[in-house]
């Protein structure tokens, strides 16, 4: 059981000797095995929150709870997955998996067999002693995922994963990120710019204002996609031409829009 | 989780402060009242206390400390003057152009390794014992960082950046002016840096070279009468004119490169 | 940018620089630039060179005046490198022992590795520790200083990611800041080997009866000024071999990132 | 028997030093029971720095780091190593030469002289000045190693230097220099030093007493060899990277007096217990040099430092006075 | 008038020793005032073509031409907007701008005017004085294409302009360019990942085959803009959901995805 939990959340950077005010009084709870996805205008401050949640950053008012602990740090509980990747260039594949293991104290072989199998679930079979720069960077993504979900956290926490694809490959890691979810469900809160993605992958999506940080509303992609009978398994150019999909997609970029007419791009 | 935190300047400087006081206290207590440092291998705060005093009052080779002072401000000047005047147009155009690099380069890397203080015997001969020979000395250790940052400074300009000069029909004066200068300014200051550095730490073996004054001709005096006290006051007095001259360099720096205001300083 | 210039073309133009060096000595002495005695021509110097090869000067050879200069430096050098880079690293990470070392740090490293000659004296005497302290002054303060500035600017995001896999200080040091800090460090070793080899002349004034300071100060005295040539060439020509041993060392270190 | 190990310093190419070389090459220092530890130094300064860290026991070395030596170490002058007078003074180009001949103290006045400070140069040059009736004001003296001075003067860039044999020969025969005021001249007497450090010769004085027998033996030994003393000492010169002619190496022998055990004895004889010795006299004058430049802030009494103790423990060994004055 | 004509390009490239081929035999012709956008998989060669166009890199077999003459070296006539803007970081925007006019030898007046000029059409009023560091990138992307528009060139070459920015910035400068390119028309090079974008830009869409690269199909958007009269002043919202445009939209995708499955991602 794990869920996220912000109450009244506001937090405010001090910049050239000025307060300003980033996020104003965030109420979310992400449910157990939820997967929660936050899109909203540049610097509005959606990594800010998933950074408070990971214990990288931490709230000015209010309390970021994780499985109703206040969070004080990062710990291999809540595994994130970087907008970079942030792979150690320094380590193989292999390595770079083991090393959250390892930290863990796993004992040897139990570390092995945790990644082989993470390995040949993202299809990376052959790559094992690959450096990340020698992958591609759907490639590298995957290892990144492999790495967090390797850990078995209770969290995961994922900004922009796919944000520096190029499309195509993008396309392809939510397809495998959809799969994963299928065999391996968790607690997920996923940053995108994307409208799409965030339609396709989530079961609730969060529409944050422009700065300071507000939740604007909150949609309930799953309910449409139980009551349209969306298939979870199909590939997003199969669903995404549902005029539903296209509905709620359409709904939530006007939305943004809006926003959008009110920051300084 | 502490690498990850942001530091403080005045955080920094409290600490930095109370740090040197208590190396004074530990120096102190170390050479008087433990007894765990021989005075005669290591003098006592007093000691240099008072050899400060008598350089300041009575003067000690040849000159008062001011005159000292003065005149190593001089020859570094100089001497990182004439460095960074011509190594910094010297790597700016081997780095410009693969073919003054090739036929520059052979000569560079002969004379590069050698140590400045190995020049001092040409020096002399060639140039005579007053302020040139020194000047040529500290030349040749500031030279070498200025034309190798210079350098690596066009050659780091970024491609996309080179290319949009050439889309936009630049060339020649234009070029290394308005182009090559400022994308390679970053590293150019990195370069006087080093180059300033490496002045102040050949002045003692410049001034080898038969000064009448100067900080490294007091270090060379009191290592020459045994006068440790002395020897750390010089050595004292080099360190505040190499942290204020690179100070100096900061604040310039901070000017010469407006586009860069409000970016953390490396 | 430009393009890279054909291998003939580099050749030619790199020949033709030589060439020119080697000219331009040549006419420094027949312009009378400077007395015969103090510009001895590079033929000369060659034809010195190979005689010192196994006729002493100084009481050793120069293979044994560079073997004592060497063991020298080995020593200086090493323990530079050995305590610098973990110093810096630790630097990098623990705020605390960077407020305290980084201001006496400031305050030394405008001083001449020679000015410490007569500390290396009054404590250490004849014996390695006398240059060895010499040549550490020269080379500590690169190996600390990039050792430091590559552990600080490690991406924060890789410090985040080992932070959320659950690793600790020692971890992060060995496994996160030294590896990212590795070119950086390289570079610091590369401009460390290269003053530390430079104070070597300044070390070998306390011990005068072996090294290649020694041999150029004693030719000095000698005016032999074609020996003391020998001795600058064959100072920067080890420099020149360190320095490309180094960046061999980088190679391998760096084989498996990309460029 | 083991040997027992001694660590001895001194400067190589040195005319005083040539002793340590051809007991070495005879294989004098086990007849007494020594295993000799060479170490050498460019100069007098570091030399005797070194011995704050114990790089040496004994050795040899200018007297005017003697003195420093003691000011600052307690390092103990225990007797002479040569009369070096006229081997250490004023060195002028050939052109100075000339002029010198004609009008010695016009030729000086106002001029820049080139000269390693608290050196036996320094003091014979200081000696010269008043000869001729110059104070120091009167000249501009820049401090410089040998070395540098060496290449200063044959590139006509200095005109007037202190220096010592034998940079002088080095000077003279390849840049056609002229000694022009030697201390012998200017009747300053410089002489060189035996020395040890204080704790170690009184722990061990039977080990310096040794030492002072060899290095005795040597200059009787050279007395009687001296072909054979020249080539020794042409090897000897060369590995400090120095080569003179023949005949400078014949004036090293000629001008440069040394001591016999007699001889040192009696030049440090005290009488109704004054420092009133020959070698007290020398030593205070040079003390006095030393106050003048400032190297020591008061004139260090020379009963402290220099002792004939030493000599006499040889004198009443009969095995080491009879070794001492040997000249096999 | 304006036109580029690749005519038989062929591009090898050296690497370790081994010749790789990566363009193969591409035949195209940019009309006059024409614009075409380039999409294909990741290294098919998309850039390297540009590059010839803009005479930063040239063909090994085949000629590439402007105006019909051979294309030797780059020059203000092709401006071109690279992926990362590539101002010159130590220039304010007013001089970025002057900087490739004051090339061209035009007087001081008139430069000031089509600085001011193209200030104001790129909404950037007030920033004149601001360095590149101090914009966001939306800001810094509309002050690389007023750079290359001031430049008056006959031909525009645009490599992935909009690549970085976030999804919303990019909808208002996709919006942007439509409009300049309508006050401004020019022959236009564009290359770009996201297919809607492409659909939306450009008069036609070659879709290429992943390495070598070759030409796979040329859709003419022209055609079925025109004939299904969609408004070109139109926001993308309210095009993207019209049935012809996700038709063309979903068949270059499938193309795509087709070549992708081709490439190791
Ligand atoms: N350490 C900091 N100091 C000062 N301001 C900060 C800091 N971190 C973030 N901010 C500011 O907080 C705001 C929100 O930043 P955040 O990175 O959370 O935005 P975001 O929603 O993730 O934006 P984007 O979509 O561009 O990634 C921004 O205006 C940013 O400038
Ligand atoms: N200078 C070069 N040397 C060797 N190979 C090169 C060079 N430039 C490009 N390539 C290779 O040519 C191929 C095509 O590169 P190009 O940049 O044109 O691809 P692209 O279609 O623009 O890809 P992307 O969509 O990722 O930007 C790539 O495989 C690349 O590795
Ligand atoms: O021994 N001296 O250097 O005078
Ligand atoms: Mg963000
Ligand atoms: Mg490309």
């Amino acid at each position: 059981m794990a869920t996220i939990q912000f109450t009244d959340v506001s937090r405010v950077f001090e910049r050239d000797g000025k307060d300003f005010l980033i996020l104003d009084k965030i109420n979310l709870t992400v449910q157990d095995e939820e997967f929660v996805a936050i899109v909203g205008p540049s610097g509005c401050g959606k990594t800010t929150c998933m950074r408070m949640a990971a214990g990288l950053e931490f709230p000015s008012t209010g309390s970021v709870k994780v499985n109703d602990v206040q969070v004080a740090g990062p710990g291999p509980d809540r595994a994130v997955v970087f907008q970079q990747f942030a792979l150690f260039p320094w380590k193989t594949v292999h390595d770079n998996i083991d090393f959250g293991l390892r930290s863990k104290g796993l004992a040897k072989e139990e570390r092995e067999s945790l990644i082989t199998h993470y390995i040949a679930l993202m299809n990376l079979k052959g790559y094992e002693s690959a450096y990340p720069h020698q992958l591609s960077g759907g490639m590298q993504q995957r290892v990144a995922i492999a790495r967090a979900y390797a850990l078995n956290p209770q969290v995961l926490l994922m900004d922009e994963p796919f944000g520096a694809l190029d499309a195509q490959t993008r396309v392809v890691m939510q397809e495998e990120l959809v799969k994963l979810a299928r065999k391996n469900p968790r607690t997920v809160l996923f940053i995108t710019h994307a409208v799409e993605e965030a339609v396709y992958l989530a079961d609730r999506v969060v529409v944050m204002t422009s700065r300071p940080g507000k939740i604007k509303e909150i949609l309930d992609v799953k309910s449409v996609r139980e009551a349209e009978q969306w298939d979870r398994n199909s590939k997003i150019e199969d669903v995404m031409d549902l005029e539903s999909f296209v509905h709620l997609r359409t709904r939530i970029w006007k939305s943004l829009r809006e926003e959008h007419a009110g920051t300084d791009h | 989780m502490v690498g990850l935190t942001q530091r403080k300047n005045h955080r920094r400087s409290v600490v930095g402060i109370a740090t040197i006081v208590l190396l004074l206290i530990i120096w102190y207590l170390a050479t008087t009242v433990t007894g765990w440092i021989n005075p005669s291998r290591f003098p006592r705060p007093d000691e240099v206390l008072s050899a400060f005093t008598f350089i300041q009052t009575e003067g000690y080779g040849n000159g008062k400390l001011h005159q000292h002072v003065l005149h190593s401000l001089k020859l570094v000047a100089m001497g990182f003057a004439v460095a960074v005047g011509v190594g910094v147009p010297l790597g700016l155009l081997m780095g410009y152009s693969r073919r003054a690099e090739a036929l520059i380069n052979p000569a560079f890397l002969l004379l590069r390794p050698i140590p400045p203080l190995a020049w001092i015997p040409l020096a002399i001969v060639w140039l005579g014992l007053e302020d040139g020979s020194k000047i040529l000395v500290i030349f040749v250790a500031a030279f070498v960082p200025s034309v190798i940052n210079s350098y690596t400074g066009v050659r780091n300009i970024e491609t996309p950046v080179m290319e949009a000069a050439s889309m936009l029909g630049i060339k020649g004066w234009r070029m290394v002016t308005e182009v090559l200068l400022p994308g390679a300014m970053p590293m150019i200051f990195t370069g006087l840096r080093l180059s300033l550095q490496a002045s102040w730490t050949t002045l003692v073996a410049a001034e080898l070279i038969g000064a009448l004054y100067g900080l490294g001709s007091i270090l060379n005096q009191a290592a020459q009468d045994i006068f440790p006290a002395m020897i750390l006051v010089a050595m004292a007095f080099v360190g505040i004119c190499g942290a204020s001259t690179t100070w100096l360099l900061g604040v310039l720096e901070n000017h010469a490169m407006p586009w860069r205001k409000g970016r953390v300083a490396t | 940018m430009k393009k890279a210039l054909s291998r003939q073309h580099f050749w030619s133009l790199t020949v033709t620089g030589t060439v020119a060096f080697f000219a331009f000595w040549y006419l420094a002495r027949a312009l009378h630039f400077s007395p015969p005695q103090f510009l001895p021509m590079p033929h000369e110097v060659l034809f010195k060179l190979i005689e010192l090869m196994d006729k002493p000067f100084a009481g050793a050879t120069l293979p044994e005046h560079m073997a004592a200069s060497l063991k020298r430096f080995g020593m200086g050098f090493g323990l530079a490198a050995l305590v610098g880079i973990p110093l810096g690293l630790s630097m990098g990470w623990f705020r605390m022992l960077d407020d305290v070392i980084t201001p006496i740090f400031d305050g030394v490293r405008f001083i001449a590795p020679v000015a410490w000659v007569p500390f290396a004296a009054l404590w250490f005497g004849t014996g390695i520790g006398g240059p060895t302290l010499i040549i550490f002054a020269g080379a500590f303060p690169p190996c600390l200083i990039n050792a430091y500035r590559g552990a600080r600017n490690v991406e924060v995001r890789f410090l985040e990611a080992a932070s959320m896999l659950g690793a600790g200080s020692f971890k992060t040091i060995t496994e996160v800041l030294f590896p990212a800090a590795v070119p950086s460090i390289i570079a610091g070793l590369r401009i460390g080997a290269g003053l530390g080899w430079l104070s070597l002349v300044g070390a070998e004034l306390i011990v005068a009866s072996s090294g290649m300071g020694n041999l150029i100060v004693r030719a000095q005295s000698a005016l032999a000024t074609d020996t003391v040539m020998v001795g600058m060439i064959a100072i920067g020509a080890i420099g020149v071999v360190i320095d490309i041993l180094i960046r061999r060392l980088e190679k391998l270190l760096l084989k498996h990132r990309n460029a | 028997q083991a040997l027992t190990p001694i660590k001895i310093s001194y400067q190589p190419s040195l005319y005083w030093a040539l002793p340590f070389h051809i007991a070495t090459e005879k294989g004098w220092w086990k007849d007494v029971g020594l295993a000799p530890e060479f170490s050498t130094f460019p100069a007098g300064v570091p030399q005797i720095a070194a011995s704050a860290a114990g790089s040496w026991d004994v050795g040899g070395t200018g007297s005017v780091p003697a003195v420093l030596g003691h000011v600052r170490f307690g390092i103990k002058t225990i007797g002479v190593t040569n009369d070096e007078s006229a081997a250490n003074g004023l060195v002028g180009s050939s052109k100075a030469a000339a002029d010198f001949a004609k009008d010695p103290a016009g030729a000086l006045r106002g001029k820049t002289i080139t000269l390693t400070q608290n050196s036996t140069a320094d003091f014979a040059v200081q000696a010269c000045l008043k000869k001729y009736g110059l104070k120091k004001s009167d000249v501009v003296m820049k401090n410089m190693g040998q070395a540098e001075i060496i290449s200063a003067l044959s590139s006509n860039n200095s005109d007037l230097a202190g220096m010592w044999a034998p940079n002088t020969y080095t000077v003279e025969e390849k840049a056609g220099a002229k000694m022009l005021c030697s201390g012998k001249d200017s009747g300053a007497i410089v002489p060189g030093a035996l020395i040890a450090r204080g704790d170690y010769a009184k722990q061990n004085p039977q080990n310096v007493a040794k030492f002072l027998a060899v290095y005795l033996r040597a200059w009787s030994w050279m007395s009687v060899n001296r072909p054979e003393a020249i080539r020794m000492m042409k090897d000897f010169y060369a590995k400090g990277g120095v080569s003179i002619s023949d005949a400078a190496m014949n004036k090293e022998f000629d001008t440069r007096p040394t001591f016999t055990l007699a001889q040192q004895l009696k030049n440090m004889e005290r009488t109704g217990g004054a420092a009133n010795s020959k070698m007290d006299g020398w030593f205070t004058e040079l003390s006095g040099f030393m106050r003048e430049t400032g190297a020591v802030q008061q004139v260090p009494a020379v009963a402290d430092f220099v002792t004939d103790e030493y000599l006499k423990l040889v004198q009443a060994d009969a095995k080491l006075r009879d070794m001492a004055n040997s000249t096999k």
